[in-house]
């Protein structure tokens, strides 16, 4: 059963060295604040599935507290490149990163089939790209019922799943609206769930593209506000776009980064940006 | 490069890329839109010849009618102005798998003379990458899956490339046959369009043919700025040279969302 | 592109003999008008696929339209058998019926991956149900990546889709709340679809749970107020469970059933029921 | 069957098996429901020992919390007293198929020893059968994913029979092994409640035996009704008399229903 916690008792709790996470949240709903609670804890080897790694995982992979990447697009989306990761990866720095690439198809499927219950499920992907090769989990198979050949992508299922959310009533149910990518797939695969919101409410009002997320699915709830800044949260604030370019800098080199992580992070001073 | 030609009309090469990638939109064409060059041209299109033109984002929204550029894939500009939007397994398999998409449109790195693109990594090996780049995102699906795929790059030695380090997006493999060796349904690539013109798969081979040359460009310029020995279309056009209204357009329309 | 037109045009082009067609809507938004104008237009030898047959179907068999039915639970719901049905299947009256059985589960798969362009979808099912050898369409399946055996089950893939909305916008956008069931995967899994809606309004207005249908999945609208009456269309009225006990007794006899058609259909009389 | 015990306390067999059922289900179940008694006894069980239990019905309401009966399986009121309605792909899939559910609520025409059931047909063949049932539904997977199935059924010489007809959903096949056999990876039934008295799969051979008698019901009348050579549980209970306020409430929601 959900229960409410602060950030830090959350974190605490529910994420732990070697596990497999999934921090979720397509250019929206980044759940940043849990990211850098994370590298505060210094949580080490995690497994980190995300779409799209962002600046969030850039930052974790940086801090040292990603051991294997699973992802498929990996860039700072409008600004370039992720420093941090092609350091890690290319580098070692700080140390070896692993890598599982997919295509968003592929790695959304593999969702819906850990969200089904399922080792597995079929798609046409993949085929014709020489990522296929590359990766893991991704194989042919053969229609029963035609000559056709598809392609076969084995089910994730994560220890943990970490949202960022605008909302949640006293009971602990959650509500996301706006774009929500794979929030719901992320939620079924998991055995864990946390979610952070911007604010508690007494009750839910309709919101044209919402999906609500029952409490029976969440093991703890935390109150952040400003939790996915510099990503955005529709109807509370807007994407930070100068934040996004601004990491560009710091995420550039070894020891601007390791001031960020000192100043922004360790010493919590600005970590959830500039109050709008 | 910034070409000046006619009276006082001068244009970027992003501008005449997407002025000419905006027209071949139809009205009545749903299209799947990457960031960036795609992204503007969809949005100029929409905004000229093709109101109801369609628009998909992979981040979940359906017929969106963004009035400023989208900074990210999932912009909220997108989601405010979208009809619905939806999560990502309905878009990547109800919307696209299914092949009801009838324009894709992508970015690359690299390209090959069989319109295989590559966006993952440039120089040496997979594993130990000269330059590591983003990945396949929504690339490979939409590559398979629409009817077209128009691909929209800048054409230089570095980028079209007589074999691509990595095939992230397939366009026709190995040339004829290779797509239905791998089962996708969609057409492939009908047209690159790029800062010197357009390219279009030979109807026989299959290979990319250069088959309009931008106002200004010559055969020479283009041949100078592409990896392989590029064949040239027996009847070349010069695209149609941008508009005041169309310039001005594109312009106000990078104006307004400049953040 | 979508049109709207009367509903007698609307099935009069796009309704044809011999095709396979999906009436759907679980136990709420059932399309009945379009389904006694199907009856009106003497429509023959359909393939009619609906999760439960329902009265809407338990009519259309009994005037002659449904030559197979593919279907998952076959009952009046809350209320007893479909008589049409079972006279029909069991003596063949009006004319012989073939069936196509499933389960709940596994018609919805089916209409998943028809929706997904996909030849056939795996889940769990059927199996150690006798229904696995009755039926067809569904084999077992080896999973690649452990030594499980899980179910493939092919594609529907309707000539023409059906549904009861409860809006649409002047663009042809339809948007539907509450119940949805499969409404949304036999849309996209359908080659024409035609709605009828209880009303056209300027612009939607945020609901819980509602999903929108956007005008290029749509052939045809027709505005067919309390349209699906006797089930119901949340917002505008209840259902009818007098109306569905009523047809209990119609449809025992076929002389009750064949002046029913006569009075209330063929005549046009009170089809849409008294109103509310 | 109406019994009377004790004072003036009386129940039909509907009350005595809706109580019986609401009683087992725990404040902390979520439970997927099928219309008739089953819906009416975890309705009971919401407004009296069990309020947060969780109910989910196939037709995508998702902790729903209705206040009278429903008509059907999709009635309005379900959608209107839902914390979220989804799609059934969603609920079968996400829901059922992932194996999150704990009970399962089923009722049956035939049910046989080891505690398979038939909804599908009564007599003769598939192809021509006798009397023609409504089919599967739901409860083909529900039996199989459930982490356990309660079956409500009354226990009449007709419906409990040495085989049924036709497997419409799986128990425990021909004894143990089955449910592994067909991966099933739900625990089968664990409880069958009757208007007689309660039967549980035995733990070794996973033959259906009778634990419960309901007061005033004698062994003979449990033997008359099952069409197989009946065991009983070495160590035979009596269910709970059902209370006043139990009958009192389980009345006044019929009542309540009534349209």
């Amino acid at each position: 059963m959900v229960k409410f916690a602060d950030l830090s008792s959350a974190i605490n709790e529910f994420v732990k060295d070697g596990e497999t996470i999934a921090m979720e949240g397509f250019t929206h709903l980044i759940p940043f604040a849990a990211g850098h609670e994370i590298i505060r804890q210094k949580i080490k080897d995690l497994t980190a599935i995300r779409l799209t790694p962002d600046l969030i995982y850039d930052q974790m992979i940086g801090a040292g507290c990603i051991k294997k990447l699973i992802f498929s697009w990996g860039g700072n989306p409008g600004v370039g490149s992720l420093h941090r990761f092609r350091d890690a990866y290319q580098n070692s720095w700080p140390q070896k990163l692993e890598i599982e690439e997919h295509t968003h198809a592929g790695l959304t499927n593999k969702y819906v089939a850990g969200a089904s219950g399922l080792p597995f499920t079929v798609m046409r992907g993949y085929r014709g790209s020489d990522l296929f090769d590359q990766t893991s989990g991704v194989v042919e198979i053969n229609s029963p019922f035609s000559d056709e050949v598809l392609t076969a992508v084995s089910a994730i299922n994560p220890d943990v799943t970490v949202l960022h959310a605008q909302q949640a009533d006293k009971a602990g149910n959650v509500m996301l609206w706006g774009i929500t990518g794979v929030a719901r797939e992320a939620v079924f695969a998991a055995k864990k769930v946390l979610v952070t919101v911007e604010e508690v409410v007494e009750e839910f009002t309709p919101k044209f593209n919402s999906i609500i997320i029952p409490n029976i699915q969440i093991d703890v709830i935390s109150l952040a506000p400003r939790g996915a800044w510099p990503s955005y949260a529709s109807g509370y604030y807007e994407r930070d776009n100068s934040a996004y370019i601004a990491w560009d800098k710091i995420a550039k080199e070894r020891d601007t980064f390791l001031t960020w992580l000192d100043d922004v992070i360790h010493k919590e001073s600005n970590a959830k940006g500039p109050k709008s | 490069m910034s070409s000046k030609l006619d009276s006082d009309l001068t244009w970027s090469d992003d501008e005449i890329m997407t002025i000419t990638a905006a027209k071949i939109l139809k009205n009545t064409d749903t299209c799947f839109v990457g960031i960036g060059i795609p992204s503007t041209a969809a949005i100029l299109a929409k905004s000229m010849h093709a109101p109801n033109l369609f628009l998909i984002y992979e981040s979940g929204t359906v017929n969106t009618n963004p009035q400023k550029l989208p900074l990210s894939i999932g912009d909220g500009e997108l989601a405010n102005e979208a009809l619905t939007v939806v999560g990502m397994p309905e878009i990547f398999n109800y919307w696209l798998q299914s092949g009801r998409i009838d324009v894709g449109f992508l970015g690359a790195a690299q390209i090959d003379r069989y319109a295989n693109i590559n966006t993952t990594y440039i120089g040496q090996t997979y594993q130990a990458p000269k330059v590591r780049l983003p990945g396949a995102g929504g690339a490979t699906e939409i590559a398979g899956a629409c009817k077209e795929v128009i691909i929209i790059i800048n054409q230089t030695k570095r980028a079209f490339v007589n074999q691509v380090d990595f095939v992230t997006s397939m366009g026709f493999g190995d040339g004829v046959g290779s797509r239905e060796k791998y089962g996708l349904r969609g057409g492939g690539p009908s047209k690159v369009i790029t800062n010197l013109g357009i390219l279009e798969p030979d109807p026989k081979t299959l290979e990319l043919t250069m088959t309009h040359l931008h106002p200004g460009v010559s055969k020479e310029q283009v041949i100078e700025n592409t990896g392989w020995e590029l064949k040239f279309s027996q009847s070349m056009k010069i695209t149609e040279q941008p508009k005041p209204v169309e310039l001005t357009k594109i312009r106000e329309l990078i104006k307004t969302s400049d953040r």
